[in-house]
C-alpha cells in the first residue's frame, strides 16, 4: 500500500461514522438494540483500522490529502488539507480505540433511547477525527464545534438526572463562548495574512516580525483549546460535565477530548506561530499555567467524595502535568507527554468504567456511602487497585514511563522543580482514587454513620447520581472486557519495546514546522529527523514512580484511618483547609462565574505571554 | 474607521459575554451567547469588505473581472450562522430540561453542582 | 451619491432608528410594534439599495424578508399572549 | 456608501446591547428578532447577500420561535406548580 | 461567588480583552482595503469551475469539507435536541387543546403566503450556485413556510402533515448523500468531495458541477432538520402533559 492510498483513507475516517450515524437516524426506532451496538462497535473498529493504516504510512513521512482535489500550485491553494504525522495519526487511532471500548462497554446500555446515543457517539467520533487530522484553522473550528455539539448532547443525555442537564448546559455555554472568541482571533489573523491553512499561515508569519497583533491572535485562538483542555482558570466546566455524563462518555471526555484541546493549542502554536513568537514567552505563560492547573486539580481531586468528580479533577491535574511538559517546547517533553497521555487515557478510562460498574450495581457513586459495598467483588477490586496504582505512576505502566520521560525533559530544560510537582500531583490523585478503593472494596476505616456527617451541604456528593442502566444483577462480560482492554493498553505503552522510540519519532515530527509546511505545500516529504534522545526507562524514573505510588498509598491509608483528626492537628491544618475551602467555593456551578473566569483567563494569559520575560 | 467597524464586533462579543455573566435566566444567557456570536459575523464580514466592490456573485450585471468582496469570509460566516442556530437550539433544549428537573432556570438558584 | 442611495440613508436613519427605539423599550407588545415597523422599513431599504448599486440579484433578500418578517410577527402574536393560548 | 455602513453598524451595536440588557426573556425575544433584522441590513450593506439571507432565515423566525416555545414550556411548568402547590408536599 | 465579585472579575477580564482587541484591530489592514490574498485565489478558482456564486463555490467546492462538517453539526444538533427533549418517564403525550379563535384575515393571509414561501424557498435552493442563496438559506425558508400551517392555522393542521419519521429520514438522507457524493469524488479522483460532475457553462442552472447537487442535498437536510427541531420544541410546549418536577432522588 502506498502512502497515496493511506491519504485516501483519512477522509473516510471522518465520513464513515457520519454515514453510519445517518443510517441510524433514518432507521429510527426500527433497528433493534443489539444491531445498533454491533453497528457502533463495527464502525469504530473500522475507523481504528483506517487510522492504523495511516499511522504505519506516516512513519515514513507525513501523509497529506487535499479535499476537493485543490492541490497547491507553487505553495498556494484554496482547498483544505488533511494531514497526518505520526502524532496526529496516533491520536486518531487512540480516539477510535477508546470509542470502540466505550461502545463495547455500553453494549445493552440505554435500551429505551432509540439510536440517539449511538448516533451521537459516532458523530462525536467523526468530529474528533476531523479535528485531529485537519490542517486548516477554520476547519479545525468547524470540527471543534461538531465535537462540542455531540459532547453537550451526550452530557445531558440522562434527562432524568437533575445534575446532568445542568452540567451539559454549563459545558455548552462556556465552550461556545471560548470558541467564539477564538473565531474572532482567526478573523484577526485572516485579516492580516489572508490565509486559513496552518502551513501557509506559518509561512506568512515567518516572513513577518511578531507584533502585538500576532500575540493577541495567538492568545485568543488558543483560548478555545485551553477551555477544552480545562487549563485553570478555564477548567470549571469540566467536573460539572464529567460528573454527570454517562460513564462511557466520560471515557472519551477524559481519555482524549480534553487532551485534544492541548493537541490543538500546541499544533497551532508549532505550525503557525512557532517561528514568529519567541518560545520563551510561551514557556513563561504555559509553565505556570500548567503547574497551577496540576496543583488545583490535585487538591480538588483529593477533596472529593463524588467518585466521578474525583476522577474529573484528577484529569484536570494530569492535564496540568501535560501542559507543563509540552511547555518545555522540546521534542523530549512532547514525547514524554504523548506517552503519558496515551497511557493515562487507558488507565483513566478504565477507572471511569469501573465507577460505571459501581453505579450500575449500587445506584450512586458516593465514596463514603459506598463504604464496604464492594467487599464481595474480588476481581473488580484488583482491577480498580491496579488502575489506581497506575494513575499514581507505578512502573511498568505507561503512565510511569511517560511521567519519568517528562520529568527528565523538565529537569534538562532547566526546571529542576519538575519532578517534585509530578510526584506530588500523581501521589495526590492516585491517593484519592486508592482511598476510595480502600473504603469501597476493603471496607477500611470507620463506617460513614460513625464518622460524622456524610457530606458537607455545599458540595456535590455522588448520592443523587442516577443509574445509567437497568439494575444489573450481574455485570455483563462486555463491560469487563472493555476495562481489561483499556488497562492492557495503559500497560502496553510502558512495556512494549520500541514504544518509546515511536513516540520520540512522533514528537520530533510534531515539533518541526518546517517539515510540516514542506510536506503540505510542496508535497516533498522530508524524512522526519532522527530523535536526539531516546525515551526509555531510567533508574531515576522507576524510583520516582515507586515513590509516588508509595506516597499515594500512604496518603490514602492516612485519609481512611483518620477522617476526623484530633483537634490539635486540625488547628495546624486550619489555614490550609480554609484556603482549600475557598478554592472549592469558586467551583460554584454558576455559569456566569465560569464566563467571567474565561475572560479573566484570557487577559492573564496575554499578560503572561506578552509581559513576563522568563529565561528558560 | 478600523477601530469603529471592528470595535462594534468586539463590543458585541464582550456585551454578549457580559449578558452570560450577569444573567438571571438561562434562556437569557443562551440568547446573550448568540449575541456574542453575532460579533464574530460582524468581524468576519468587516474583514472581507472592500470599498466600491460588489458581492461575490457574478451574473448578468457583474462580470468575473470586477472587484468583489472576500467570498471566503462570507462562507465562513455562513458556517458560523449555522453553528449559532444549532448551538442555540441545543442549549435551549437543555435549559428546558433544567427547568423540568429543578423548577428554575436562574443560575443563582441552581444548586446541583458545587465544589 | 445618487438619489437611491440618499433614499436608503434616509430610510435607515429615519425609519430603522425609531423602529429600534420602539423595539427595545416597554412591554413585549410595544416592542412588537417596533419589530413590525422595522420589518417594513428594512424591506423598503433593501428594495432601494440594489437600485442604488444596480444589482438586481440582491432583490431576493427583501422578498424573503417580507415573507419571513410576516412569519416572525405571527410567531409573536401567537405566542405572546398574556397566558399562552390553549392552557 | 460609508454613512450607510456607519449607521447600520451603530444600529447593530445598540440593538445587540439592548438584547443583552433586556432581562425578561419574552421582551428579549422580540428585540432579538429586531437585532436579527439589523444584522441582515448590515450584511447587505457590506455586500454579503448570501450571508444576509442566512441570517434572515435564522434570525427572523426560527430562533425566536424556538425561544418562545421554550419560554412557553417553562411557563406551563411554573403554572402547574403554582396550581399544585397545596398537595405537593415532600 | 457573590454577584458583585463576579461582576468585578468580569470587568477586569473584559477590560483586558478590550485592550487586546483594540491593539489587534489597530494592527489590521485598514477597513475596506484591497488586500485579500485568499479572495484573489478563490475567485479564479470559482470561475474555473463555472460557479457564478463564489460564496457557494467556496462553501461546497473549494472548502467543501467545512460544509460537510457544518451539515454534520446540523444533524448532531437535531439528534441532540431529539434526545434531550424525549418525553421523560412521567410525561405522556396528550391531545393538544383546541385552538382559540383566530382572525379570519390572518388565517387567509397565512394560507396564501404558504405556497409563496415554499416556492421562494425552492428557488433559493435551486439557484444557490448562480445567485445569492443556497441550500441552507432555502432550507430554512422552506421549514419556516411549513410552520405557517401552525402560525396561521392550527397545531392540528401542522401535526397532521408532519410525520416526524419522514422528516427524520429526509434529513438523514440529505446528510448521508452529501457524504456519499464526497466518497464518490474520492473513488473517482482520489480526493474527498472532488468536483466530479461536468461543470457546464458559467451562469447557467446546470453549472458548477457538484455545487448545485450539494445545494439541493443541504436544502433537503436543513429543511427537514429544522422541521424536526421545531417539532420537538412544539411537542414540549404544546402536547406534552407536564409530569411535574422530579424531586431529588425520587422517582425512577
Amino acid at each position: 500500500m502506498t502512502s497515496g492510498t493511506a491519504a485516501h483513507l483519512m477522509p473516510l475516517a471522518i465520513a464513515v461514522p457520519v454515514l453510519v450515524a445517518c443510517l441510524m437516524v433514518a432507521a429510527g426506532s426500527r433497528l433493534p438494540h443489539h444491531v445498533l451496538d454491533l453497528l457502533g462497535v463495527a464502525t469504530s473498529l473500522t475507523v481504528c483500522a483506517l487510522a492504523a493504516v495511516v499511522l504505519t504510512r506516516s512513519a515514513d513521512g507525513r501523509v497529506v490529502t487535499w479535499n476537493g482535489d485543490w492541490r497547491p500550485k507553487r505553495g498556494v491553494s484554496v482547498g483544505i488539507p488533511l494531514v497526518a504525522d505520526s502524532l496526529s495519526a496516533g491520536t486518531a487511532l487512540l480516539i477510535a480505540g477508546l470509542m470502540s471500548c466505550a461502545l463495547l462497554y455500553s453494549w445493552r446500555y440505554y435500551s429505551p433511547v432509540r439510536g440517539y446515543y449511538h448516533a451521537l457517539m459516532l458523530l462525536f467520533l467523526a468530529g474528533m477525527e476531523g479535528f485531529v487530522l485537519s490542517g486548516d484553522l477554520f476547519d479545525m473550528f468547524v470540527f471543534f464545534e461538531l465535537m462540542g455539539i455531540a459532547a453537550y448532547a451526550l452530557t445531558g443525555l440522562k434527562i432524568e438526572d437533575p445534575t446532568a442537564v445542568q452540567g451539559g448546559l454549563n459545558f455548552g455555554i462556556v465552550n461556545s463562548l471560548g470558541a467564539y472568541f477564538s473565531l474572532a482571533g482567526i478573523g484577526v489573523l485572516y485579516a492580516r495574512h489572508g490565509q486559513l491553512g496552518l502551513a501557509p499561515l506559518g509561512q506568512r508569519l515567518t516572513e513577518h516580525r511578531a507584533d502585538a497583533l500576532t500575540v493577541v491572535a495567538l492568545v485568543v485562538i488558543v483560548t478555545c483549546f485551553l477551555v477544552k483542555a480545562a487549563v485553570v482558570p478555564f477548567h470549571f466546566w469540566l467536573p460539572d460535565a464529567h460528573a454527570v455524563a454517562p460513564a462511557p462518555v466520560c471515557v472519551l471526555f477524559s481519555g482524549v477530548m480534553v487532551e485534544l484541546g492541548l493537541y490543538g493549542a500546541f499544533r497551532v502554536f508549532w505550525t503557525v506561530f512557532g517561528s514568529a513568537v519567541p518560545h520563551d514567552d510561551i514557556r513563561g505563560a504555559f509553565l505556570p499555567a500548567g503547574v497551577l492547573t496540576a496543583v488545583v486539580g490535585a487538591l480538588m481531586c483529593f477533596a472529593q467524595s463524588h467518585l466521578k468528580r474525583m476522577l474529573a479533577y484528577s484529569t484536570i491535574a494530569h492535564v496540568g502535568l501535560f501542559t507543563t511538559g509540552l511547555a518545555t517546547l522540546t521534542p523530549e517533553g512532547t514525547a514524554g507527554v504523548a506517552l503519558y497521555a496515551a497511557a493515562h487515557a487507558g488507565v483513566k478510562s478504565a477507572l471511569f468504567l469501573l465507577v460505571g460498574v459501581i453505579l450500575a450495581r449500587h445506584g450512586h457513586v458516593d465514596e463514603l456511602k459506598l463504604h464496604g459495598c464492594g467487599r464481595d467483588a474480588r476481581f473488580v477490586s484488583w482491577l480498580y487497585f491496579a488502575a489506581g496504582a497506575a494513575l499514581a505512576g507505578l512502573p511498568p505502566f505507561g503512565t510511569a514511563l511517560g511521567k519519568s520521560v517528562t520529568e527528565e525533559a523538565l529537569t534538562r530544560a532547566g526546571h529542576p522543580w519538575g519532578p517534585a510537582v509530578f510526584v506530588a500531583v500523581s501521589a495526590l490523585t492516585g491517593g484519592a482514587v486508592l482511598r476510595a478503593g480502600f473504603r469501597i472494596y476493603l471496607g477500611a476505616g470507620p463506617a460513614p454513620d460513625a464518622g460524622g456527617p456524610v457530606a458537607i451541604a455545599a458540595q456535590t456528593t455522588g448520592i443523587e447520581e442516577h443509574r445509567e442502566t437497568e439494575q444489573l444483577s450481574r455485570t455483563p462480560r462486555t463491560m469487563y472486557a472493555a476495562v481489561l482492554l483499556l488497562l492492557a493498553g495503559g500497560l502496553a505503552v510502558g512495556v512494549l519495546p520500541g514504544a518509546g522510540r515511536a513516540f520520540d519519532h512522533a514528537a520530533e515530527g510534531f515539533t518541526d514546522p518546517r517539515g510540516y509546511a514542506a510536506a503540505v505545500l510542496f508535497g516533498t516529504a522530508p524524512a522526519v529527523g532522527s530523535p536526539h534522545h531516546e525515551s526509555t526507562w531510567t533508574a531515576q524514573g522507576v524510583v520516582l514512580g515507586c515513590v509516588s505510588t508509595a506516597a499515594a498509598v500512604l496518603l490514602a491509608a492516612a485519609a481512611v484511618r483518620a477522617p476526623r483528626a484530633p483537634d490539635a492537628r486540625r488547628a495546624r491544618l486550619r489555614p490550609f483547609l480554609r484556603s482549600l475551602a475557598a478554592v472549592r467555593a469558586l467551583h460554584s456551578g454558576h455559569v456566569g462565574d465560569y464566563a467571567a473566569w474565561l475572560l479573566f483567563g484570557m487577559t492573564a494569559l496575554a499578560a503572561l505571554v506578552g509581559v513576563l520575560p522568563v529565561d528558560g | 474607521m478600523n477601530l469603529y467597524a471592528y470595535g462594534v464586533a468586539g463590543w458585541l462579543l464582550l456585551v454578549g459575554a457580559f449578558g452570560v455573566v450577569r444573567s438571571a435566566n438561562l434562556v437569557h444567557a443562551v440568547v446573550s451567547l448568540s449575541v456574542a456570536q453575532s460579533g464574530t459575523y460582524v468581524l468576519l464580514l468587516c474583514v472581507g469588505y472592500q470599498r466600491a466592490a460588489g458581492a461575490p456573485v457574478f451574473g448578468s450585471t457583474l462580470r468575473p473581472s470586477t472587484r468583489v468582496t472576500d467570498p471566503v469570509v462570507q462562507a465562513m460566516t455562513l458556517t458560523d450562522i449555522v453553528v449559532s442556530a444549532t448551538v442555540t437550539a441545543l442549549l435551549l433544549a437543555t435549559a428546558v430540561q433544567v427547568h423540568k428537573q429543578q423548577g428554575t432556570v436562574d443560575p443563582n438558584r441552581l444548586s446541583a453542582l458545587k465544589g | 451619491m445618487n438619489a437611491w442611495l440618499w433614499c436608503a440613508n434616509v430610510l435607515l436613519a429615519g425609519g430603522l432608528g425609531p423602529a429600534a427605539w420602539l423595539g427595545m423599550r416597554g412591554d413585549p407588545v410595544r416592542r412588537l410594534v417596533g419589530l413590525e415597523l422595522g420589518g417594513v422599513v428594512a424591506t423598503l431599504l433593501l428594495l432601494v439599495f440594489p437600485q442604488a448599486l444596480g444589482q438586481p440579484s440582491y432583490l431576493i433578500v427583501p422578498l424573503v424578508m417580507a415573507l419571513l418578517t410576516f412569519v416572525g410577527t405571527l410567531v409573536f402574536t401567537r405566542l405572546l399572549a398574556p397566558r399562552p393560548a390553549g392552557t | 456608501m460609508t454613512p450607510l455602513i456607519v449607521m447600520s453598524l451603530a444600529l447593530v451595536a445598540v440593538l445587540g446591547t439592548a438584547v443583552v440588557l433586556t432581562n425578561e426573556p419574552e421582551r428579549q425575544a422580540v428585540t432579538l428578532s429586531l437585532f436579527g433584522l439589523s444584522l441582515t441590513v448590515l450584511f447587505v450593506v457590506l455586500q454579503g447577500p448570501d450571508v444576509a439571507l442566512s441570517q434572515l432565515g435564522v434570525g427572523a423566525a426560527v430562533v425566536p420561535l424556538m425561544v418562545m416555545l421554550a419560554i412557553r414550556r417553562m411557563r406551563r411548568d411554573q403554572e402547574r406548580e403554582a396550581d399544585g402547590r397545596g398537595e405537593a408536599g415532600e | 461567588m457573590s454577584s458583585r465579585g463576579r461582576l468585578a472579575l468580569f470587568l477586569l477580564g473584559a477590560a483586558g480583552v478590550a485592550v487586546l482587541f483594540a491593539t489587534a484591530f489597530l494592527g489590521m489592514p485598514a477597513f475596506g482595503s484591497e488586500d485579500h490574498p485568499y479572495r484573489d485565489l478563490a475567485v479564479p478558482a470559482a470561475v474555473r469551475h463555472a460557479t457564478a456564486n463564489v460564496v457557494s463555490s467556496v462553501n461546497f467546492d473549494q472548502r467543501g469539507i467545512d460544509t460537510f462538517g457544518e451539515e454534520t453539526i446540523v444533524l448532531g444538533s437535531v439528534i441532540g435536541v431529539a434526545a434531550l427533549l424525549r418525553p421523560a418517564q412521567r410525561e405522556s403525550e396528550q391531545r393538544p387543546p383546541p385552538d382559540r379563535h383566530r382572525l379570519e384575515s390572518t388565517t387567509l393571509l397565512g394560507y396564501v403566503l404558504l405556497p409563496v414561501t415554499l416556492v421562494v424557498g425552492l428557488d433559493v435552493v435551486a439557484h444557490g450556485h448562480v445567485s445569492p442563496g443556497g441550500g441552507f438559506q432555502g432550507g430554512v425558508i422552506l421549514a419556516t413556510g411549513f410552520h405557517l400551517l401552525y402560525l396561521a392555522g392550527s397545531y392540528q393542521a401542522l401535526a397532521r402533515l408532519r410525520p416526524v419519521e419522514i422528516f427524520d429520514r429526509g434529513e438523514a438522507l440529505g446528510a448521508g448523500l452529501f457524504g456519499v457524493l464526497g466518497a464518490a469524488g474520492l473513488a473517482a479522483t482520489g480526493a474527498f468531495l472532488a468536483n466530479v460532475i461536468p461543470t457546464g457553462s458559467f451562469g447557467q442552472l446546470f453549472s458548477g458541477g457538484t455545487v448545485p447537487v450539494l445545494n439541493v442535498l443541504v436544502g433537503l437536510e436543513v429543511s427537514c432538520g429544522a422541521v424536526v427541531l421545531l417539532t420537538h420544541f412544539f411537542t414540549e410546549a404544546i402536547t406534552l402533559s407536564v409530569g411535574g418536577r422530579r424531586e431529588r432522588g425520587g422517582g425512577t
